[in-house]
């Protein structure tokens, strides 16, 4: 229990840093140190799936990131936006937060996963991930339950999330093509 | 409590991306936004001295080959983890699609600054 | 006829992801292709008017597996979308020749309307932010399409706006699944009518509103719309403005709030101030803009305000146990007038668009006297800004009078004037188009200005047709049964929604 | 003052282009031999995705990283002559094309199959109980396409970052 603490005050800190840092390039650090505590933290979570993917996407995300500051000479940044702006947004946000502990105490307490929480409700059939946990193996056969989720019990999901993918890599590469627009010329034949 | 500390991290994303004015500081203020969000539903799923959702031959009755009981009764939420990974796999693709743009508005303007990046008004 | 439902996914995806193949060489077969992709899903969504079905993706029985459904509301989307992108799809035939890497183009856009189709009929909460997620990534790069100043600034500002909005969404969900256990929107609603609205799905809810109302452009949101829409090339701002913050935004908000939250008073005035306040804003924003295409976006904040006004007008009447019949005429009036903006949006886009190709320019004051030069483009602009305005034959007419009818009848007097000023101002600001694109003095360097080739044509006067019928979805009895009668029905049903999906 | 900063910034430039041609003998020699094993690791991945952690996502990764090795030490020429974008794009549509396929075969199991696991259902039916490599019907089969698409993805993405060139005279015409 400590190390989730331990880890997510060190996650806080990070981001903290990465944010209110001048340098560019530090602020990136931290966002990577952000990235590989929580990946520590999904593999203390019992998430080994969620840690391995978070890892290899950190350090592609990071070779991105790094890409589009250091190769820039720009990695220092002046501050912030005007001082009226940023104490009115710290105040909403204040705000927000504090609506958002009360709300929080509504959900399970931590350590009691929301299905179990919901299955005392006896209108409803059994949740969804109890169903899963239980007969996901027979289903499906496959032993990795969270493979069976996603590949057969959501595989529509799925099938989004490689488009989103298909879609973010054809704009990426529309947004980084060189001519955008043909002569004048040629259009008018 | 770690719920609270993970909203947290959710609004100091929301106030980089409100208050700092460099796009690569909002990219990361989206960053974080998205930590704070895919660690809330792994929070959600986990169980205290809980187990991963994958099964192995120790979580196999001997004879049987029925899936035993304490597995049952342990085994953390698999669907918020599979909800993650679409998660992360989403948060990668907008990162890719959105830093080219910052890379290409950066050749077009020479700065990263928004408020020196302003040709539309209102 | 009965299809199956992922048809309507699966067809614009699978031409999607075949389009790229095609390089420069195969470039007109691509067109081709994706011509056919739209005409068939208008055919499929025609076919489908009337139907209402449940759809179980791998057989998986609901709570396990997502469920597609498709009722009234989505049905009535569906036609929205493939009606403008089939329109948007026959112009960009001709238009994006300006551009390079069309065929990308052409896949983006499919994608698009693929993750609209999706949006609308998926059951299951977070499939539905899947779906909203690739079409906003799409529209996020059709917007910076153009790789000018302008298109880069405006794409980053709308995909800034755009990814905190998805992620207040999928915080609202983690809420959600949190308090419930559940992610498919028929067993949620279901559970949260068991234990009553508490604080956690109450902000959860707030999450919701605030996202899908960024990704709608209702007013305090609004920030992004006006730089996005005139940036992207002229068929995509028709899609965008057209369709996509009405599926992306208003469907899904009234969605989650009608079918899965259930409605109650303080809601109902939420939607009603957002409406009035996008109404009034975006029509006083647009009377002062110069810039043709700006001044439609503006036009577009403050048309889906009615939308919104007339669904948050229904939502009162209901929660306060008022006459069902004037709460219907309300919700009637607001998807009614969703669907004719959807057609006279995209049509103004258009000729907009046909007015850039033809002159180079969209600056009011560098425009005039085109009435001779351009005919049919100027016929078809009058018509929908005759629609848009309120003036009586056409369809933005009776959608406006269903409104203020019902407001008028429900008592709230106030409502009733200011949609009757605002449509007055809308008038005054079509007027000024009208003046200074196609009468006055034509300027030297427009003499030579040709009218544009046919399938451009083709496109526009088809809306323009569509705007002067859709009156008729209102007046002949059967067509307003089977197409307008259940949308409208299923938002008034509220909460019966969970039991009819259980049950199905 | 303005235009020093220009010039230090087209320097800067030069040193980056020049960068990517290629790293040391040492990382180059390391590079050769990791990626074969990244590159199986990878693989290893993506297969046993429905048995172990990991699956299609985090090995399709794993192999797209692997070629970034390979760029980052060799520089982008060599890879483009081993992978060339227009082919890794047509890899990205393959594979989404088979996902999807993988999803609308169902079709020919009646009108309600979309995404319906039509392999495996007659061994599942059978045996209640294995731990078997193959097994899990349609899994296994998208977990590869799944492979294919990010890889090619994520090749892609990386690879049109790190060739984008600055148009710098666009930069000083503004």
């Amino acid at each position: 229990m400590a190390i989730f603490y331990i880890l997510l005050l060190f996650i806080l800190i990070a981001a903290v840093i990465a944010v209110e840092t001048n340098d560019l390039l530090s602020s990136v650090i931290c966002v990577g140190a952000i990235g590989f505590s929580g990946s520590l933290m999904f593999l203390f979570m019992q998430a080994p799936d969620i840690a391995i993917t978070q890892i290899v996407v950190e350090v592609l995300g990071l070779i991105i990131l790094i890409r589009a500051t250091i190769s820039r000479d720009l990695t220092f940044i002046s501050g912030d936006r005007e001082f009226f702006g940023v104490v009115v947004s710290v105040v909403i946000l204040f705000a927000i937060f504090l609506a958002g502990q009360t709300v929080l105490r509504t959900l399970p307490d931590f350590g009691t996963p929301a299905f179990v929480a919901a299955a005392q409700n006896c209108d409803l059939p059994a949740p969804a991930a109890q169903t899963y946990i239980a007969e996901g193996m027979q289903k499906t056969g496959a032993a990795n339950l969270v493979s069976a989720v996603i590949l057969d019990f959501r595989a529509y999901d799925t099938l989004g999330e490689a488009t989103v993918l298909f879609t973010s890599i054809i704009g990426a590469t529309v947004i980084l093509r060189k001519d955008s627009r043909r002569l004048g010329e040629e259009i008018n034949e | 409590m770690p719920y609270a500390l993970c909203f947290l991290l959710f609004v100091i994303g929301l106030y980089c991306v409100l208050v700092k004015k460099n796009m690569v500081k909002i990219v990361i203020g989206i960053l974080v936004m998205e930590y704070a969000v895919n660690l809330f539903l792994i929070m959600l799923g986990y169980r205290t001295g809980g187990a991963a959702p994958i099964i192995d031959k120790t979580c196999l009755e001997p004879g049987t080959g029925q899936i035993t009981a304490s597995f049952i009764s342990t085994s953390v939420d698999p669907l918020p983890q599979a909800l993650v990974l679409t998660a992360i796999v989403i948060s990668l693709g907008s990162l890719a699609l959105i830093i080219s743009i910052c890379v290409r508005t950066y050749e077009k303007y020479g700065t990263f600054d928004i408020t020196k990046i302003r040709r539309l008004k209102g | 006829m009965s299809v199956p439902l992922p048809v309507f996914v699966a067809i614009p995806l699978v031409t999607a992801f075949l389009l790229p193949i095609f390089g420069k060489k195969g470039k007109s077969v691509a067109t081709l292709l994706a011509n056919l992709a739209t005409i068939s899903l208008l055919v499929l969504a025609v076919v489908s008017i009337g139907q209402s079905r449940v759809y179980e993706i791998g057989k998986w029985s609901i709570p396990l597996g997502i469920n597609l459904v498709l009722d009234g509301l989505s049905c009535l989307l569906l036609l929205a979308v493939s009606t403008v992108s089939t329109a948007a799809m026959l112009f960009s035939t001709r238009y994006m020749e300006q551009y390079t890497a069309k065929s990308k183009y052409l896949c983006l856009f499919l994608l698009m309307v693929a993750g609209m189709n999706g949006v609308v009929l998926s059951g299951d909460i977070f499939n539905l932010f899947v779906f909203l997620e690739i079409a906003s990534i799409a529209s996020y790069a059709l917007v910076g399409f153009g790789c000018e100043h302008e298109e880069l600034e405006a794409s980053f500002k709308y995909m800034v706006l755009g990814s905190v909005a998805s992620m207040f969404i999928l915080f609202g969900i983690a809420l959600v699944y949190g308090n419930t256990g559940s992610l498919n929107m028929a067993y949620i609603s279901k559970a949260i009518q068991g234990s009553g609205l508490n604080a956690g799905l109450g902000f959860a809810l707030c999450l919701f509103i605030v996202g899908f109302g960024l990704k709608a452009a209702l007013v305090p949101f609004h920030a992004w719309l006006p730089d996005a829409h005139p940036s992207a090339p002229a068929p995509i701002s028709a899609m965008l403005s057209g369709v996509l913050i009405k599926a992306l935004g208003v469907y899904a908000l009234a969605r989650v709030v009608f079918n899965v939250f259930g409605i109650s008073v303080p809601i109902s005035w939420v939607l009603i101030v957002l409406g009035i306040l996008s109404m009034i804003v975006g029509v006083f924003l647009a009377v002062g803009q110069w810039d043709f295409k700006r001044l439609l976006a503006y036009h577009s904040i403050s048309q889906m305000g009615y939308v919104v006004l007339g669904i948050g007008l229904g939502a009162l009447i209901l929660a306060r146990g008022g006459n069902t019949t004037w709460a219907s005429l309300a919700i009637l009036g607001g998807l009614f007038h969703l669907v004719n903006h959807a057609v006279f949006k995209s049509l103004l886009f258009l000729t907009s668009g046909s007015v850039q190709m033809a002159t180079g320019t969209r600056y009011l004051k560098e425009l005039g006297g085109l009435a001779d030069r351009m005919p049919i483009t100027r016929a078809t602009c009058t018509v929908a800004s005759a629609s848009i305005a309120g003036v009586p034959p056409f369809n933005g007419f009776w959608s406006k009078l269903i409104l203020v009818v019902a407001a008028v009848q429900a008592g709230f007097w106030g409502i009733a004037a200011v949609t009757v000023l605002v449509s007055l101002v809308t008038l005054i600001s079509f007027l000024k188009v009208q003046r200074y694109v196609f009468l006055g003095e034509l300027p030297e360097n427009l003499r030579y200005v040709k009218e544009n080739k046919n399938s451009m044509l083709v496109a526009m006067i088809f809306l323009a047709c569509l705007c002067v019928l859709m009156g008729l979805l209102v007046i002949v009895p059967s067509l307003k049964q089977s197409i307008l009668d259940p949308a409208v029905k299923v938002l008034t049903d509220g909460v019966e929604y969970s039991a009819k999906i259980i049950n199905m | 003052m303005e235009q020093k900063q220009r010039n230090s910034n087209v320097a800067q430039k030069e040193k980056i282009s020049n960068g990517v041609k290629g790293m040391t003998i040492i990382v180059k020699t390391i590079g050769s031999w990791a990626k074969v094993l990244i590159f199986l690791f990878g693989i290893y991945i993506v297969l046993f995705g429905h048995l172990t952690p990991g699956g299609g996502f985090a090995g399709g990764v794993m192999i797209a990283s692997a070629y970034v090795l390979l760029m980052l030490a060799f520089g982008g020429e060599f890879v483009k002559q081993n992978l060339s974008p227009s082919l890794a794009l047509k890899l990205a549509c393959a594979g989404t094309l088979a996902f999807a396929a993988i999803a609308v075969a169902g079709f020919f199991y009646g009108p309600d199959g979309f995404f319906w696991n039509f392999i495996g259902q007659e061994w599942l039916a059978g045996e209640s109980s294995n731990l078997h490599f193959i097994n899990a019907g349609i899994i296994m089969l998208a977990e590869l396409a799944v492979g294919v698409i990010v890889a090619a993805a994520i090749f892609l993405v990386i690879f049109t970052f790190s060739t984008f060139k600055f148009d710098v005279s666009d930069n000083q015409k503004e």
